[in-house]
């Protein structure tokens, strides 16, 4: 896609992003960053949209926005009331350690990679992507789920209280 | 849910002002999400002092304030107030005006069931509804109490020793065009929520009392009859010629809210046959002896009940030969029958509560006097 | 495009989208780079507030289902300003906007201004997608439906939002609420649409009509469960009676609105009912052939049709609004969960198998009447078994008070009086 | 018709059942003992004979001197109510044991008695004003509340209710 709308999307796109990620980064209200959160997902979902990814972008949305965010709200709402806020941290140096790091890693693989030009934007449609998930790239596709399912049944014992072991023992 | 997320429970205040608290009553509960773990009743924002008021003004002014108690029944109220003072001066009641009492007081608990049903049905969220069709045909029970007594809700009607009018002459008329269309309405009610899945569900076992919990809990009325006790004063302790009507006593099967409600629908039905036949057999002759104004009842006391739309609604008269009584003490049905609420409520959810409040059928004027 | 139907003519006003554009065309022509943007959006705006939000929004949504649920609930409805009352939406309006937008001391004001603003953002990009006509869609996109479905879970986030700015418990109830129903609601809700999309092999909602119309079915015949999943879950995503469980007037005080006043609550009023009627557009596009009428659509403007149909799609709502209690939240998951969860999978199989079947034996087209046909009676029986699985007993539940003549003490229930009449 | 249990008829029961529970009786009602109040309430409630399961009404009687507590109980399979009081003789603390562990439901109308009569119950599980605000100071029920603090209100001399009843009209217990 070429032109002055594009490129102003594009730039509008990156303001925002780049706003709502110094959000989260920023706000102390936890709740607020996670809204910030919500808005990156829907500034990456504009990305795709640019890069005429169509269905990636309406997954990004339904999936992010509609179901991990709302989880998220979810799982802040069930902290207590004493953990709302991002407070200062002892690990503020540490990170921004590693964030410079990886920073730098990411940087120089961008300009050290030999990038390949496309002549026109290629067209995949859902079913494509169907296609290439259920056949060439199965065994990927399914090893996720099973690890998505792992990850959930882990999550589950983690929060079980000790009563419920008991009965489950017994 | 408990055992799986640690969770604080918080206190939410429903009321005074919500719309599902029948008036300025107001219940604290903590919640645990969603499910209640402590209720407190607060009330007394509409008391008025009403015992204490009636100490002061003679026997026949006091009628006007059992309007005030309960004001979706005060013919109720009138006539329990009445017999208790005749039970204690000792006056008769002539056959016609007892006739008319019954007719009224059956008037009265058919308003006051459509109140009750439609308000109910509102607490479960049916949207208003009902409670429009309801009140539909409450306003021609009304229309019928402005046609006799000049008032639509505190009607003032009843005097020791009979009533204060005789009826008119288009009240016989109107009112058997009432009780043509009654059987339909209640038939419409019962076929817009009775069979409905989502009334069912949100109304079964919720709020149930044993049969041992709702008599331990002095509940009466629709309350007590949902749980499965035949209790009704009408039969057992039968007043102003009850005796001579035939009618049925209505009783649940495991005292949830469905069952009160259900109650509450047979008890119009019955209603309905009662005042056809009083209408039959309206009897001439006066409506009313002559009674003194200034009574002057013999020293005593007297507890005079009659089945009120709630439930037993009693009046405790003490009398000094003095004009007034010397104590006077209403037995409220719907303040009574919120002793048990806590019992209902602990352990359901934010909703139940608000349709266990709304089939204990609580009229705010009543609790507070 | 569509030779049978549409002769591509500016004049053929039977599908304004062939008006609409030739003239951004000339427009193109005659003005310099960018302004046409502009000029277009003002004409289409005023065009589809005259032709769609006008009749839909104000005279449907507002006056029709005040109108309607009055007459349900036996009364008159709005009758005092203006002929019928038709200027009450207006009359609204204004008292709203003079009314002060209270705003409580302890409440998140960022958030809680925010909120009714973001809430209306997403209504009018729903609208982008649907076909109102063969050429009268606005971003005809391959994954139109995964586009509605994924708009459709913004509105969730800002009543949300709405509910926790306020610092009010009832509205907290009501934020907390949305969310677990919408995590609840959507799953059923995609794996219904996945039956849809499996027969029509789109994602494309013009796709779907037109598979629609060349079939001479609807979907709602080829696909019972799922047309019923999308009612349910729409309306509960609407907050409609029956499921209004976040709003619950009797309960939770309108929950996340509790706080709201002027012209912030009428904001939230007004895309209410926009969303409700672009859930119907979406409805009738998906379930109801759009706006094909069994050819009548050559005769007739299709986007009356459509409108029309989405009107009357809307009416369910306010139908079901007017008549049913309200489930209670553990119900309503307990449903959503137990019941429309299984039962969208088993209709998955079955359409995968269907399919499957069709593309393999390269049956004739007509099979989809078999296929219909098999599919409702699955339907009925799923629905029947499973509730019966369940524990749904209907015939055990006594809607009858038992009668007993005599007053005594209690009546066991074996005894039972004289029995239910 | 309810068979209306007189005051002798309950007071045999009543002392056969808890002795020397039963102070006095007159036709209309039977008097018990403040101290063996619950245990004899408790044993009418469960005797076969009387079977008051269902306590009606509990009010207080304010007799310038002294205060009465009045139970009207019933019995459904029997149909019958009897009317049993309680006398509370101290009128600066006046008290009387609660009947809440015989019938639960008692609790709210003890706790009205007591927001109106200030009659303390003890062994009650929450007593509290329940219709007037906590810390409002009289009682109003009491014959003499126009005497007390939060009674009389300015401008209230004259009236009529103040001076009207002073002298005792009842015969008062010994």
């Amino acid at each position: 896609m070429e032109g002055f709308g594009v490129s102003l999307a594009f730039w509008i796109l990156t303001g925002v992003t780049l706003v709502a990620a110094l959000g989260v980064l920023a706000s102390r209200n936890l709740l607020h960053a996670v809204l910030f959160l919500i808005l990156l997902f829907v500034g990456m979902a504009g990305y795709f949209v640019l890069l005429s990814a169509d269905f990636l972008a309406m997954a990004q949305v339904i999936i992010y926005v509609g179901a991990i965010a709302v989880l998220v709200l979810f799982a802040v709402l069930l902290t207590p009331r004493a953990g709302r806020n991002n407070g200062e941290t002892r690990m503020f140096l540490p990170a921004l350690l590693l964030c410079g790091t990886l920073l730098a890693i990411i940087l120089f693989v961008i300009t050290d990679t030999n990038w390949a030009v496309a002549d026109e934007s290629p067209s995949v449609t859902a079913a494509d992507l169907g296609e290439a998930l259920l056949s060439r790239w199965v065994l990927p596709f399914e090893l996720a789920s099973v690890l998505l399912t792992v990850a959930l049944v882990g999550s589950i014992m983690l929060v079980r209280s000790r009563e419920e072991e008991a009965e489950d023992a017994v | 849910m408990s055992g799986l997320i640690k969770s604080e429970p918080f206190t939410l205040n429903i009321g005074p002002q919500h719309p599902s608290t029948h008036g300025v009553f107001r219940i604290k509960v903590k919640v645990d999400g969603e499910r209640i773990v402590d209720a407190e009743m607060v009330m007394g924002y509409l008391h008025r002092a009403m015992e204490k008021l009636a100490e002061e003004r003679t026997y026949t002014q006091n009628i006007p304030f059992t309007d005030r108690t309960d004001y979706l029944a005060s013919m109720s109220n009138n006539l329990g107030y009445v017999l208790a003072v005749e039970k204690l001066a000792g006056i008769n009641v002539p056959e016609r005006g007892n006739a008319i009492r019954v007719i009224m007081a059956e008037l009265q608990r058919i308003a006051s069931h459509c109140m009750a049903v439609g308000a109910f049905t509102n607490d479960t969220g049916a949207w208003q509804t009902p409670v429009m069709w309801c009140f539909r045909e409450r306003e021609r029970v009304l229309d019928l109490f402005e046609m006799t007594s000049g008032a639509r809700l505190t009607c003032n009607y009843m005097r020791i020793g009979g009533v204060a009018f005789d009826l008119p002459k288009e009240f016989e008329p109107a009112t058997r065009r009432l009780l043509a269309d009654l059987p339909g309405f209640i038939d419409e009610i019962e076929g817009l929520l009775v069979g409905n899945e989502i009334f069912l569900a949100r109304t079964r076992g919720v709020g149930a009392l044993s049969a041992e919990t709702a008599t331990n809990f002095s509940l009466s009325g629709p309350m007590l009859r949902g749980s499965g006790i035949a209790w009704d004063i009408r039969k057992a302790d039968p007043y102003c010629g009850y005796e001579k009507y035939d009618f049925q006593i209505p009783i649940g099967y495991q005292g949830d809210a469905f069952d009160r409600f259900i109650v509450r629908l047979e008890e119009m039905r019955q209603s309905v046959k009662i005042v056809q036949q009083a209408l039959d057999a309206l009897p001439g002759g006066p409506h009313s002896t002559q009674v003194p104004l200034a009574l002057r009842p013999p020293a005593g006391e007297a507890y005079a009940r009659v089945e009120g739309p709630r439930g037993e609604l009693g009046y405790y008269v003490v009398s000094d030969e003095g004009p007034s009584p010397y104590r006077f003490h209403i037995r409220p049905p719907s303040f009574i029958n919120l002793s048990a609420l806590k019992e209902m409520t602990v352990g359901g959810t934010v909703a139940d509560a608000i349709v266990v409040l709304g089939s204990i059928d609580i009229v705010v004027g009543e609790i507070d006097r | 495009m569509h030779p049978f139907l549409i002769t591509d003519n500016w004049y053929d006003l039977r599908d304004l989208g062939n008006l609409s554009g030739r003239l951004l065309e000339l427009l193109d022509d005659a003005l310099p780079f960018g302004l046409v943007y502009v000029l277009a959006a003002l004409i289409g705006f005023a065009a589809s507030f005259l032709i769609f939000v006008l009749p839909s929004q104000l005279i449907v949504g507002v006056y029709g289902e005040r109108k309607l649920i009055g007459r349900i609930q036996s009364r008159y409805g709005p009758n005092r300003v203006g002929p019928f009352g038709l200027l009450q939406p207006v009359a609204d309006a204004i008292k709203l906007m003079q009314k002060e937008a209270l705003t409580p001391k302890t409440a998140d004001r960022a958030l809680m201004y925010l909120a009714p603003i973001v809430f209306v953002a997403p209504c009018v990009l729903l609208f982008a997608v649907i076909p109102f006509g063969p050429n009268m869609v606005f971003a005809d996109i391959p994954v139109a439906i995964l586009y509605f479905l994924a708009v459709s879970s913004i509105p969730v986030l800002t009543t949300f939002m709405a509910g926790w700015s306020h610092n009010n418990k009832y509205s907290l109830f009501g934020a907390m609420r949305v969310v677990a129903m919408t995590i609840s609601y959507e799953l059923p809700l995609v794996l219904g649409m996945l039956g849809v999309v499996l027969f029509t092999g789109t994602l494309a909602l013009q796709g779907t009509v037109l598979w629609q119309k060349e079939l001479d079915i609807w979907l709602v015949f080829l696909q019972p469960i799922a047309f019923a999943i999308f009612f349910i879950s729409a309306s509960a995503e609407l907050n409609r009676t029956p499921t209004d469980i976040a709003e619950a007037e009797s309960e939770i005080v309108a929950g996340y609105l509790t706080e709201y006043s002027g012209m912030k609550w009428g904001l939230f009023y007004g895309m209410d009912i926009g969303y409700a009627i672009a859930a119907a557009a979406f409805g009738v596009t998906v379930f109801l052939g759009g706006w094909t009428l069994f050819g009548l659509e050559k005769w007739v403007p299709p986007w009356i049709i459509f409108i029309g149909k989405t009107h009357l799609f809307y009416f369910l709502f306010i139908w079901t609004r007017g008549t049913l209690p309200r489930l209670r939240i553990d119900q309503l998951m307990t449903f959503a969960w137990k019941f429309m969860l299984p039962i969208a999978l088993l209709n998955l199989a079955l359409v995968a198998t269907e399919r499957m079947f069709w593309i393999e034996q390269e049956a004739d087209d007509s099979i989809v009447y078999a296929f219909a046909i098999i599919n409702i009676i699955a339907a009925a029986a799923a629905v029947y078994g499973w509730s019966r699985a369940l524990g749904y007993r209907p015939e055990e539940t006594p809607l009858r008070p038992r009668l007993v003549s005599e007053a005594g003490g209690f009546v066991p229930l074996e005894s039972g009086g004289e029995g239910a009449t | 018709m309810t068979r209306q249990w007189t005051g002798p008829e309950v007071a045999a029961i009543a002392e056969r059942l808890v002795p020397g529970s039963v102070d006095r009786s007159t036709p209309v009602a039977c008097y018990l003992r403040p101290e063996k109040l619950v245990e004899a309430m408790g044993a009418l409630q469960a005797a076969g004979e009387t079977d008051f399961v269902h306590l009606t009404n509990l009010c207080g009687v304010d007799f310038w001197d002294h205060f009465e507590v009045v139970y009207h109980v019933q019995s459904f399979v029997q149909n019958a109510i009897a009317c049993i009081k309680a006398d509370v003789l101290d009128r600066e603390r006046p008290a009387l044991p609660s009947v809440c562990p015989v019938w639960r439901g008692a609790w709210m109308q003890e706790c009205e008695t007591y927001d109106l009569f200030g009659i303390r119950f003890e062994g009650h599980p929450n007593l509290h004003r329940i219709l007037l605000w906590d810390g409002y100071p009289g009682w109003p029920l009491r014959k003499d509340f126009l005497s007390m603090p939060g009674g009389l209100q300015p401008g209230l001399d004259e009236f009529s209710g103040t001076k009207r009843r002073l002298p005792p009209p009842v015969k008062v217990v010994e």
